[in-house]
């Protein structure tokens, strides 16, 4: 299941869409609105989530299939929010399911790294009518080249 | 023929908004829409000048500059992504 | 948060107890009872987990404050239940939160690492009356030997 | 003194029960409280022979085996764990 949404979930909905007695370790992920995002002094409580929703959803596709093929995964899952996220709330959500914990730990990873830098999602910060984009981050490029040789 | 562009952060935000319609001679391929686009306005320059920034046509990465366009063709201009 | 329990648990509840305007990444791995490990022709629908419980919580909470120093987690929750477990249904679960993904994963891994060898819970298969020993994995030794260098 | 063995997993099925009480001279330590057991049964014979299965006193695995014991000391026998 690929899914952008623009209000809050529940994990234990997305938990239940990928129960099956085939899973032995499930690995969820869970990205949030961190605070020491707005270290600028600013009054800032939350986040903007742009998306170019055709493209991401084929994009999360895309990763989800890689992931799903390279370590024969049951399930996955992607979540991701759109629009004004409050601080502390969810911003993504992974699930992978598998018989063992190897394949579900590792192939969590791989699809948060992937779509940290692939998927169409721009994140800006909000404080009062105004709002700041976010930077890419380069340590984000460079954690996803160690997929390259493990992923083709 | 009619080309649809969307613009995303930075770029939307300094354009203040989310798309234009264009209206086009038949035949253009990418490399002559970009053209078209810095007669324009010269702000498309530094779109196409910044390699962070990537193309895509109707959901697909544009590879090859000379790729044909057709009436109804969706051009995304995407900075880098920072989802997640 | 260590808990043994004997019955299922949501995770969003549990998920609510750790949430913190300082976490950015939270991971979730489910241990589940897995069809497979009933392959002997026999009718069996759950499995039985035994515990030495006063051991067991002392295990574990030296497990998750090792996670805990080691990747300087905002929290780890660990909870493991006890008595009958139904195909398909919850054995274990781990939630490590931290500013950053790398952390929240990697010491993720090394909870159910830890655990898997060193807590004091012990698997048998049940079919009618009768129940049989689920015996030690070698691999899961030769799981937590990768971590000797990396938390002391 | 008065000391508690706990049996877990194959040991307390073979045993068919979860702890007995010993009542023992003051002053063992755990070797002597090693042969105290195996004069008793040679089952404990096998279970002190098996280098797979760890012993605890008070929940803190053994490691120098002359530790002595005290009143009320609980002893826990456990093979090797399958949690998880």
């Amino acid at each position: 299941m690929i899914r952008i949404v623009d209000s809050d979930f529940h994990i234990d909905d997305l938990y239940s869409s990928i129960k099956s007695n085939k899973n032995g370790a499930i690995s969820i992920f869970v990205g949030t609105v961190r605070d020491d995002l707005f270290n600028e002094n600013q009054i800032i409580d939350s986040i903007f989530l742009e998306c170019y929703e055709d493209l991401a959803i084929k994009q999360l596709e895309e990763i989800r299939d890689l992931a799903i093929k390279r370590w024969k995964l049951n399930d996955c899952v992607i979540i991701h929010r759109v629009g004004k996220i409050l601080l502390g709330d969810k911003i993504v959500l992974i699930i992978t399911s598998s018989s063992h914990r190897e394949e579900a730990l590792r192939s969590n990873e791989f699809v948060i790294d992937q779509l940290k830098i692939k998927a169409a999602f721009w994140k800006f910060k909000e404080f009062g009518k105004d709002s700041k984009i976010i930077e890419a981050k380069k340590e984000d490029r460079k954690k996803s080249l160690k997929w390259k040789d493990i992923v083709k | 023929m009619k080309i649809t562009v969307k613009y995303f952060s930075w770029i939307r935000v300094k354009l203040n908004k989310h798309e234009d319609l264009f209206e086009v001679n038949d035949k253009l391929n990418f490399q002559d829409f970009k053209s078209y686009l810095i007669q324009k306005d010269n702000f498309y320059l530094e779109v196409f000048n910044d390699d962070s920034i990537k193309f895509f046509i109707n959901f697909k990465e544009i590879e090859n500059e000379e790729i044909k366009l057709h009436d109804g063709d969706e051009l995304g201009i995407l900075p880098p992504v920072t989802g997640g």
